[in-house]
């Protein structure tokens, strides 16, 4: 193992899957002559050519389209968005004809293509650039969804995407892309399977079920809250979907007492969807009810102090474990 | 693969009547409730696709919108399995699963029968791109009509394909309405096939109602791009007989402007051109007639009989991997 | 009061608002001249003429965002999407700029804009065609979205709508179209406040959250528990957001078990809202698990047996309300 | 409302300093984090907008993309409040919830301030809509960059614009890059300009360092929409000398590109035209540098002591009549 960035980590998942698969092939804006507008892409022009990483013009619905056209011949596209809340503009590609098309054609074609790029808010972009698209994505039957946290899980998830046979979206986060952490060698194959959720704490009295940018948030409170005798689990979701019913029910068999911490915003989020799994399947399991952090349900607004209000916070996520554990 | 002039007029003419005696036998299927959903019918267009499809190979890639009857016939799907699709049937080219709107063959390169308008044009920008990446030199036909030029997935396609070479033929079938909207009204263009000048696609108008001299232009098109992958863009000029769905009574054109079309059939001229040539008897031509009937009759039949796609397979094709959400 | 249909219902409440208000006006595709692809704007274009009733060519996204402009400039734009499965082309301008508009702007814009049309699944019409898109709109902050079940409300909200000073989604039923119901004669002006839900029906052993195709269904399936003897309430949200959240405790704190029917897909769809809010608020009022009815989660099959299979039924509406009711 | 041609070259010559100077000022004050998020400079394309500006009428509507700060100035927003707004103080143009890219200002027309490539042109089309509705003589003016116009919104817009024909002049300010991506590799156009004709909308070249040609341009196009409504498309040559953004050292062009731009400076250039005829002295130059410069620094200490939007406001902006979601 070493230590290297979750940008990093993400550079080697594409790297190893170019290298793997002719078929594969990297396209969208600024992501290769700039090497990608996060420098996600970093040389991977000058490693693969031209022909395997291109460039668009600003165009997302289209190249987007272009990406489920290819797929469609036996190509499997990476597309990257600059970030996801551009991919708002290509709504109708990812959401009707990416993951439409296996139903449609009777099974005849089936779609592997990986949508990527970060997504959700990042500082101070307001409110057209802060767009967290979990919940619209993971609503939409037929596409699968992941959101890694980690370095980690951000090479094992986007390795994973790109041989899965479905479209799938990674999405990552910007404000993880400096992050660091734990990575196995590059000669070691790390495969995430999607759907798979890891609790990344163990705990005893409550679980904070968490994705994405909220894990490093959930991981610090949960290390506030053991120097107030609270023992709180971390479950970090890691795919969207599928869901890991079953690693969220039984952590919370174990803990009785469930926060949600997610980044999206809160009318019908990602954790009411969790929310009612839980309370459906393991009503009687359930100590309190259950509480979500969320964003505030308000456009994004520039100003530092008003994003920060907006936003799932360590206070606000302390509160509600208090709450649920009536201490 | 033999080169698409060469294919047989006779031929071709009898692959009209068929799909022109389908269309006929779904249009009284639909109002039989046998039918659901929407279903557009391509009566009066059939030598677009026709003269097309004879001027490229069975390898080349084609594409449509949600009037693709008669794309998926032309490209060899048998009548019992269009048929079959618009009944809802298992057997149906899409297994039932897509409709009259999403008629898909994989193995005859026929990639669908979408209903977006506009939103299939970046699908088969990517397909030619997948060819120009692969280094083969198979053409793209994209089928689309003239209302999908206003849309945005159509322009954002057109360039991409422009900026990278691809080869690719967008033919434009237009049939002066999208659905109540003449072309008129949906654009200032004098011409629809000016719109490729802003993409710099050289672009060409061709007659939709003469088999001969859409399948020419198509055939020299498709030889220069597989020369040196290009896009292109053609114009066709056509007209629906039938309303936009099976709903729409078409009361926005006048009974002149229909019976001027009619007189100008696509079918009775490609007939004319061969009779005077001495290629196709009366007696000929009646029975290339008698045989489309029939065959879309045992379509009927072969239809009614299938069995619908299984209850039980709900969930198997959302995901490739049988994933449950 | 007299019965006219849903249809009518809404042409009143166009015709309606553009006598009293000349900054409304109405485009779509095929509103004027073909008098609506629906028949919704029958007449229009005669009353009123081609300078207020305008057809477009097959661009929502362009004219959603002329619509805003529009909105911008002091105007009150209804804009119809022939259905709101083709609002997904103009997903940006429906969820970016009209909502965002008045945050980003620091209040100097509100954006009074009707977005209509029919909306979730209708007959047959396949994957591409069947798209309920009411969790997606109500997910994001700014927008206001009613989806009305009866010609009453059908009229009632549409106006009250119009003369919201937000963007408003009235996402209506295609299926609804020819139903009939009872209305205030057009003397009367009948508006219907946005976020306020009904109690369709009273009952005392069960809640049925239901909205728009879905109200029809649990008032069928309420007469059949009648005669089992189990008593259910239906409980019409017809606003989406806002949600209606003290008319759904009032009514769960007289039944203490809830059922939600629901049209859109289930992941985090709209009854994954109503839950977390139920079991938040009044979490020791409930007898059972929360069960909702929604679609399968599926692209629609256009197979008919296979689309009802998807689509929530009595079947499975009656199975979930046993199972709540331990019946 | 004086007419735009007669407004005093020295007044604009000014407002490009002002501008020029409000966004260095800007750079610096970015490095010392007093401004977040994204922060786009306009330096080098000020005689874009102070041209078309001065050319046309006070209540002319006016909107752009997320390079908007020389906009909100030119359409007389104060060096305060833009500054404010940067630093995201209740005082600035958008009370500090906007940001660099939203940039708004009702009383003075301007528009914004958008952030999503090409998602304004559709609203300026509505804007233009709302001119004809009501019979007003307005123009409405849509600057966008050379990157919008392969966006699905802009082509969507304009064809709606030309059907319409509606009062607005669509302004590309062509800086030759979007991000790292030059013109040549996001269209195969030869000039921008020639995507104009695609929807059939006359359209023009002018030179983007030359204040006058601007101007000029402008005022005679905006005098032909105000006798009867209709859309025109101006590609306007220009150079941003700056990178994309802060954090883009712009490294995919050279030095030499640079310079060359550099020595066609519009401030210079102006200046130069005013001097050689007699309008203007080195000293008065100077004092209207100095005036700007004292302008600029009076608005960051205008922005450093304003407050904070309030936090108790966070749900008053989400909807106008203050409704709780
Ligand atoms: C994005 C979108 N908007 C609207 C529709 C509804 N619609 C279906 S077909 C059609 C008219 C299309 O006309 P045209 O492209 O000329 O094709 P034609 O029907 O003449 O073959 C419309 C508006 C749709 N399917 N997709
Ligand atoms: C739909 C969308 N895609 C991508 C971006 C990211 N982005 C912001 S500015 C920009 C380049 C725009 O270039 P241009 O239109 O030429 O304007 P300029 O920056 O030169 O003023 C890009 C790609 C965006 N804001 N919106
Ligand atoms: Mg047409
Ligand atoms: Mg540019």
């Amino acid at each position: 193992m070493r230590e290297i960035t979750y940008r990093q980590a993400l550079n080697e998942a594409l790297a190893e899957e170019l290298e793997r698969d002719p078929n594969v092939f990297l396209m969208g804006e600024e992501v290769a002559e700039y090497q990608g507008a996060y420098k996600v892409s970093h040389d991977l022009l000058q490693r693969f050519g031209p022909r395997r990483i291109i460039d668009t013009p600003i165009s997302e619905n289209g190249f987007a389209g272009l990406g489920v056209g290819a797929a469609m011949v036996g190509l499997r596209p990476i597309i990257e968005f600059m970030t996801f809340s551009f991919s708002l503009v290509a709504f109708d590609q990812v959401v009707n004809n990416a993951p439409n098309m296996f139903t449609m054609s009777g099974g005849q074609f089936n779609i592997p293509i990986t949508f990527r790029g970060p997504n959700g808010p990042a500082h101070q972009l307001g409110a057209t650039h802060s767009h967290a698209t979990e919940n619209f994505y993971a609503s939409v039957p037929g596409l699968k969804v992941c959101t890694p946290a980690t370095p980690r899980d951000a090479k094992g998830l986007l390795k994973t995407a790109v041989r899965d046979n479905n479209p799938v979206l990674v999405l990552e986060a910007e404000l993880l892309y400096s992050s660091k952490g734990m990575v196995e060698p590059p000669d070691e194959e790390l495969l995430i399977p999607l759907g798979k959720a890891e609790v990344k704490r163990e705990g005893s009295d409550v679980s904070i079920i968490c994705y994405a940018q909220t894990v490093p948030l959930a991981l610090n409170v949960a290390a506030q809250l053991e120097e107030e005798d609270i023992s709180a689990e971390i479950v970090d979701l890691r795919s969207i979907k599928p869901l890991d019913e079953r690693a969220i029910l039984d952590s919370v068999a174990k803990t009785h007492r469930v926060v949600i911490a997610e980044q999206d915003h809160p009318f019908c989020g990602v954790g009411a969807e969790v929310c009612y799994r839980i309370q459906k399947n393991i009503f009687d399991e359930l100590d309190a009810p259950i509480i979500r952090v969320s964003q505030e349900d308000v456009p994004m607004p520039y100003n530092e102090r008003l994003e920060k209000a907006v936003l799932p916070n360590a206070e606000k996520l302390i509160a509600a474990v208090k709450k649920v554990c009536y201490a | 693969m033999q080169p698409g002039q060469q294919r047989d007029e006779v031929e071709m003419l009898a692959l009209m009547l068929l799909i022109r005696r389908f269309e006929e036998r779904a249009s009284q299927q639909y109002q039989a409730q046998k039918i659901g959903g929407f279903c557009h019918l391509y009566i009066g267009q059939e030598a677009v696709v026709t003269g097309a499809l004879a001027a490229v190979r069975e390898d080349d890639y084609v594409i449509t919108a949600y009037r693709d009857h008669a794309h998926a016939l032309a490209r060899g799907t048998s009548a019992d399995a269009c048929m079959a699709e618009l009944f809802g049937k298992e057997t149906g080219c899409s297994q039932g699963l897509g409709g009259s709107m999403h008629f898909f063959n994989r193995k005859n390169h026929m990639y669908g029968g979408h209903a977006i308008v506009g939103a299939h044009v970046p699908l088969a920008v990517g397909m030619a791109f997948a060819t120009k990446y692969r280094d083969e030199d198979r053409v793209t036909l994209c089928f689309f009509g003239d209302g999908a030029i206003n849309q945005g997935a159509f322009h954002e396609a057109l360039n991409l394909a422009a900026l990278y070479k691809l080869p690719i033929i967008f033919i434009c079938e237009n049939n002066l309405f999208a659905m109540g909207t003449s072309v008129k009204r949906s654009t200032s263009l004098k011409q629809i096939v000016d719109r490729a000048e802003g993409y710099d696609i050289p672009g060409e108008i061709v007659d939709g109602m003469n088999f001969r001299e859409v399948r020419d232009k198509v055939a020299e098109i498709a030889e220069s791009i597989r020369k040196e992958p290009h896009p292109a863009f053609l114009e066709v000029r056509t007209y629906r007989y039938r309303g936009h769905s099976m709903s729409d009574p078409a009361s926005y054109r006048t009974k002149e402007e229909l019976e001027k079309y009619r007189l100008d059939d696509p079918i009775t001229r490609l007939r004319a051109q061969l009779t005077r040539e001495g290629k196709l008897t009366n007696e000929q031509f009646d029975l290339l007639d008698k045989r489309a009937k029939e065959t879309v009759l045992a379509a009927v039949k072969f239809a009614e009989k299938s069995p619908e796609p299984r209850l039980d397979k709900l969930y198997d094709y959302t995901y490739a991997d049988g994933a449950k959400p």
